[in-house]
């Protein structure tokens, strides 16, 4: 009982013209970003499609993978700084997740631990997974290898290393506080991209303090091999570090007005 | 049975047979989770899904996914495939037919003729391949007609079955529902009752009401009262006036004899309903209902996901040039679909394949109240189907089934979803309302504190 | 910097015009469906609208309410028949709404306690709270009294009742498989309605088998207080019983062709 | 301050402040939740809902839900407030504030005159009385437009900002995302980067380099680079050429402190930007970008719940005229929006508020990797949202903006958006597009292997 309908008005669709290829695709040399796609109608590729749902499928695994803590801190003992491993409030990484107000707090035995450390330190550097530990994982150390000589050419003196498990970027201001620090910067894993699964933040705070607000402190964001260089990071928070202890302050009225002649700048071949 | 690999992110995955490709490339869901099928992560889905993208149409004609000898269904997509209109796709994978549809130049035609070509399997493949948006956009793309004592499923129309149901089948409770439906402009793609009992003088009682009451005022829409197909046959025997005849369909033999039925027992409901002749615009004379997780519910699912044995049962609906096929999507419970999400995703697919299919789709948008779903999940799918052109959505009042016990679209929703896209009820059916001034010129109600003159008799009632 | 315009646009609108109530209201005292809701535009008035809310948040209530077994085992001790308390093999509520595979099979205790009762009955009747403890708490017991003298007179032999804690239909069949008993009728909580949050429903099967199929069964739905009276359903069940027991057979072929007298049918007003 | 009882369902509750009672009517939120504001059952947060009902209007003169001594917004809400308007409203309650909205009768034009009338906190509160149908009918019946270089907004034009983010803001990489996202007939709204830095002479450079393009190739849209308020003045004063001034704002005076600004701030960029006078349409020169959980996300809302403090934000963009207010509605994360049908609903609210109080509302449709989301869900707000008339979306290459690390719609899904609802870009933007060859006469995308010819620069880039 069903219809047995001639077939004329579908010829056989050639299969190289099913998907439009876009003529730009070699610009994805100058990016990361998806571009040059491809349609199928104006629809995404079926390729291109299953390569995105295969990308948030490893981006959500990202999320959840543990950190190496030992790891982290015998690549840290090298910096001959020492090393507190310390903890948020945030016990388990699903706490982590649901309450970013935990992960603000260092735990009571983590404060006990700076409170007997009676030194008195110019800054303290904080180091935390956040929501990536591929970000501390793999740019952790060579953060440090290339911004520590420049502390030490400032003349300042520095806290040892301070690891703390499942922290937010506030966390910082416990740490520094506890420690009677006057600067802190936290290196905090960003949360994981669909294509950059391991970026470093670094938030950088002057006289921080328990709900010292956002605009306080200054940013530097993207630190990663396809992003912003360690070099030029651990160039531009030492200019932080240094206008801050000029001025008294950090935050939005602290401009980063460094002049950076990124060599990995490309042209802009959109004007002639 | 071939064994399909696949290298995914630095793993590999292996699946052992198509059915397991399907089911593990299926987008997550309760009831493929409770038949130990689903995915056991997303990175082994997407490993699946991509495996399915590669893989040939052509492979479906060899590899069923339940043995042709073991099933009538099988047997009859098998017997029924047009070799012929396959021609024009038979060089394509999955992933290939996916972008194919997806091209601006295929249209409602193409769609339409390519439809016998189409294995169910192959469509639930396909599905399982697409986002959201790509469900809604080919769907969008085809047109069903299909026609009895009015014109359903012409773009631009969107139609309600009004669903008066009452637990005891008592006649003025029905009466006041059907009322109700009409004076909210519902009512036109069929008015169907699911009688309370299977008892055949309530089942022929109400058969015969829902004539007169059409005859009477004189409506241009259909009557069907939802009782098992041999308690139609009874009836038509008893002389009855039945308009369509309705039964419950699944995907695989063994989920239909569950239900009492099987393909020689459809066939011969389809040749007594097409004798009485009943229909004056066409001869569309079968209604079917589906839904996902009812093999599964039976045990007789041979190890398919849920969502290929519904498209399955498309293959049987199709047999019988249905006038309304209508996916009961949330009606069975959590089990088989956990919350508004799966229900939603569902609803979507099912609509898609049954259109490509070439079958005249509307969707029982709905939920249980052990189901993690609300009002919000039904408006998000209402919307959504909307866009992808469904044929047509039950209405109810309040949305509140007082005999089935679950929820679904209510009289009210059918007049928003019209008011936000534009779209009308049959045309027959549009002008009865603007005749009745039920409705103005824009469609809008117009009903204030006045029956319609050919409703005197019911004023009267109110009166006493 | 904000506006000030003048609003001769918009004049303040009757709140009584903001609903158009329908006057076909007084139908309601036909059925309990929610019809003559009135409209505010085309859409649901608000008072409509959350008391439909409110039905909603109740009826998921109702879902999990446990079924007072002790009250219930009680209660039918008044019919002299005895009565045994089972389980299914969903040993919680959860497990109950997810896997309803194991709500249809009697746990290892259950079957034990059947096999010891080595009579053999015609008929087995088996209650169990299905999606709606309130269905049973509230017909069971009027159900049965009006259902068991049915049994008397058709002369029938019949087992001790059973409660079977959170079982399916279907668990039916294993009850009576392991008691050997002809005939099973078992009475369920149907899944609460927004407004049915207890209607009851018998499944009654000849010869069942545990994975019989659902097509040997004949169902009563809809027994409350709103639906159908346990009069009419001891009567219909008595009918199908009487049959089956004839015929040797239940299920779809096994037609109800009682003729009913409903005293409660109103009439169709919508005709002359 | 007033204490409110409700008696529902046989249980009586207590609502201690008007406060409580908004957040405890407000649907389910993670953070809510988080802030410990959330219902503790459904059945409270309806008994909730049915309190707000029944509260007249008016009385949102009169309890501040944060005190007007100690919030700038709370005085810039009282103080702007338009009493004459508000007369048409002052005798209806909140339940019949939404069953006026519903009214056919109501349209564009008295939803504009109505707009001053409107406390944001009294839209927050009908909005949550609303189901999703609700929020996208009465929304969709808004036209807000604007305009600058072209004129956005129009009903039946869905426009797209195009974002073309770059980890080190390297213009070879920006323009390639620049390229695609115009080819691909996206970046009527804006084109709008995020520098990964708040480095002056990045920012300056981008800035440069929008401009240039857009003169270049004559392109009827207008530049943004989103750095701080503060660097925008620090540009304007250096002469760089700034279209539209962007800032993130939020509800309370507390959370905007947070994000370094206040009101004295955002009128002197105003002005500044005012005095530029880079418009040609018109004079819209403010981009505001919003999103649930800010406040809480800075410990700087008060008691008040993340739905009603977003509302408070649109009366800071409001006083500003802006030409767009983007609600970055699952950007933060699942802390403050759990899953999908919390963004999906969040995003509705977050649209028919910013609409209701005269607002260029847009979307960012997004998720973050942390989420319970995924591209069905944003499919799922997409549609709804333009069902509802969303103003703009996002457009980004393949969704996935590879500096600020989350997911949000492509330029493809702007593609779609636009076929299943036939809305076109902005009317001079979609001339350019024509013109160029980038479209067909019917909006389809026409390009195939050669480039514009206005774009013959970049070929022989690609030739290289
Ligand atoms: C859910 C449901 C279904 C589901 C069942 C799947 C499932 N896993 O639950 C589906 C959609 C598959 C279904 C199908 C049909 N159903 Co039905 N169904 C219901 C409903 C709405 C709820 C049942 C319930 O809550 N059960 C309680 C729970 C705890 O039981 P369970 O063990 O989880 O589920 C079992 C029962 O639901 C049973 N069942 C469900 N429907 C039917 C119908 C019959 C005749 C039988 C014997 C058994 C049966 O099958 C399930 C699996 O074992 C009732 C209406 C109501 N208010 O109860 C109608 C209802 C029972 N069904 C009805 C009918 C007519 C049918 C169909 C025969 C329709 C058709 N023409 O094909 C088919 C086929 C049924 C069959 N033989 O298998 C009628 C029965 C009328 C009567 N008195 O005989 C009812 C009363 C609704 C109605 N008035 O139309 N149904
Ligand atoms: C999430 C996010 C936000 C959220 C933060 C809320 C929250 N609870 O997470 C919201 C939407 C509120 C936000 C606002 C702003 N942000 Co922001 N934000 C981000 C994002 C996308 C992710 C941050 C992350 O993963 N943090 C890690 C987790 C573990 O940290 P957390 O403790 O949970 O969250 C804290 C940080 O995110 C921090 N934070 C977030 N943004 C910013 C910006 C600045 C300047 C500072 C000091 C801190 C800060 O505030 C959070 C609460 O304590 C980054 C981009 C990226 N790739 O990282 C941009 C980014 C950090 N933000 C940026 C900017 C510019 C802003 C704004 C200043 C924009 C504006 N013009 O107003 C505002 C105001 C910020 C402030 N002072 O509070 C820039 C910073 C550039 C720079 N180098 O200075 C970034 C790099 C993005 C960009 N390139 O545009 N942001």
């Amino acid at each position: 009982m069903s219809d047995d309908k001639s077939n004329s008005l579908v010829t056989k669709p050639a299969l190289a013209e099913l998907v439009i290829e876009n003529p730009w695709r070699s610009l994805q040399k100058h990016t990361n970003a998806r571009i040059a796609l491809g349609r199928a109608g104006s629809s995404l590729p079926t390729k291109a499609h299953l390569a995105f749902q295969l990308a948030h499928a490893q981006a959500r695994d990202a999320v959840l993978m543990p950190l190496d803590y030992q790891q982290l801190a015998e690549d840290l003992a090298h910096f001959d700084l020492g090393v507190k491993h310390l903890r948020s409030q945030a016990c388990d990484r699903s706490t982590y997740l649901q309450r970013p107000d935990l992960g603000r707090l260092l735990d009571e035995p983590s404060k006990q631990t700076l409170a007997n450390d009676l030194a008195s330190y110019d800054i303290v550097l904080v180091l935390t997974e956040g929501l990536s530990s591929a970000a501390i994982g793999e740019n952790a150390s060579s953060m440090l290898a290339a911004f520590l000589p420049r502390v030490v050419g400032l003349g300042l003196s520095i806290a040892p290393l301070i690891i703390v498990e499942q922290g937010r970027v506030a966390v910082g201001d416990d740490v520094a506080h506890a420690l009677g620090a006057k600067m802190v910067a936290i290196l905090v894993g960003e949360r994981p991209g669909l294509s950059s699964p391991d970026s470093l933040g670094i938030y950088f705070t002057y006289q921080a303090y328990p709900g010292i607000e956002e605009a306080k402190r200054n940013c530097l964001s993207n630190i990663r091999s396809a992003g912003m260089s360690v070099d030029d990071a651990a160039f531009r928070l030492a200019y932080l570090i240094e206008q801050a202890n000029q001025l008294g302050y950090s935050g939005v009225e602290l401009k980063d007005k460094t002049e950076s002649s990124n060599a990995k700048v490309g042209q802009n071949f959109l004007l002639p | 049975m071939a064994e399909f690999v696949m290298n995914a992110g630095g793993e590999r995955f292996r699946f052992a047979s198509l059915k397991e490709l399907m089911a593990k490339a299926s987008p997550l869901r309760s009831g493929d989770q409770l038949a130990g099928l689903a995915a056991l992560s997303d990175h082994q889905r997407v490993a699946a899904q991509m495996a399915l993208a590669e893989l040939p149409l052509s492979h479906f004609l060899n590899e069923a996914l339940i043995p042709y000898e073991q099933d009538e269904v099988t047997r009859l997509i098998v017997d029924s495939h047009d070799a012929q209109a396959f021609k024009a796709i038979a060089h394509m994978n999955v992933g290939d037919l996916r972008n194919y549809l997806l091209n601006e130049q295929v249209g409602a035609a193409e769609l339409a003729a390519l439809a016998p070509a189409f294995m169910p399997e192959m469509l639930a493949a396909v599905s399982k391949l697409m986002r959201i948006q790509d469900l809604i956009l080919v769907a969008s793309k085809c047109e069903v007609v299909t026609a009895f004592r009015n014109t359903l499923g012409l773009s631009g129309t969107l139609s309600t079955r009004l669903q008066p149901n009452h637990p005891t089948d008592d006649p003025a409770g029905v009466a006041a529902s059907i009322l109700d439906g009409l004076l909210y402009a519902n009512g036109d793609a069929v008015i169907g009752i699911n009688p309370a009992t299977d008892n055949l003088q309530a089942v022929t009682t109400l058969m015969k009401m829902l004539d007169e009451v059409i005859q009477h005022y004189q409506i241009p829409t259909q009557s069907c009262v939802l009782s098992h197909v041999t308690t139609h046959l009874e009836a038509i025997s008893l002389g009855a006036p039945v308009d369509l005849v309705f039964q419950s369909i699944a995907g695989t033999e063994q989920a239909n004899q569950g239900f009492g039925i099987n393909l020689a027992l459809l066939d011969e409901a389809y040749i007594a309903a097409l004798s009485l002749k009943r229909g004056t615009k066409g001869n569309n004379v079968m209604y079917f209902e589906t839904g996902q997780g009812s093999a599964l519910s039976s045990n007789s699912h041979h190890g398919v996901d849920q969502q290929t044995c519904e498209a399955r049962a498309y293959a049987v609906a199709r047999r019988y040039k249905p006038l309304l096929v209508n996916t009961v999507v949330g009606f069975i419970g959590p089990e088989y679909l956990y919350n508004g999400k799966q229900i939603i995703r569902a609803g979507l697919e099912d609509h898609f394949c049954g259109k490509l299919m070439g079958l005249p789709m509307g969707c029982d948008i709905c939920y249980t109240n052990h189901a993690d779903a609300d009002q919000d999940d039904m408006d998000m799918l209402l919307v959504q189907l909307v866009s992808a052109g469904v044929n047509f959505i039950m209405g109810i009042p309040g949305s509140d089934d007082i005999m089935l016990n679950y929820q679904t679209t209510s009289f009210h929703d059918a007049l928003f979803a019209r008011q936000i896209s534009g779209k009308k009820p049959a045309p027959e059916f549009e002008a009865w309302l603007q005749q009745q001034q039920i409705t103005d010129d824009h469609g809008h109600l117009a009903l204030k504190q006045q029956l319609p003159k050919a409703f005197d008799v019911v004023s009267k009632e109110l009166r006493k």
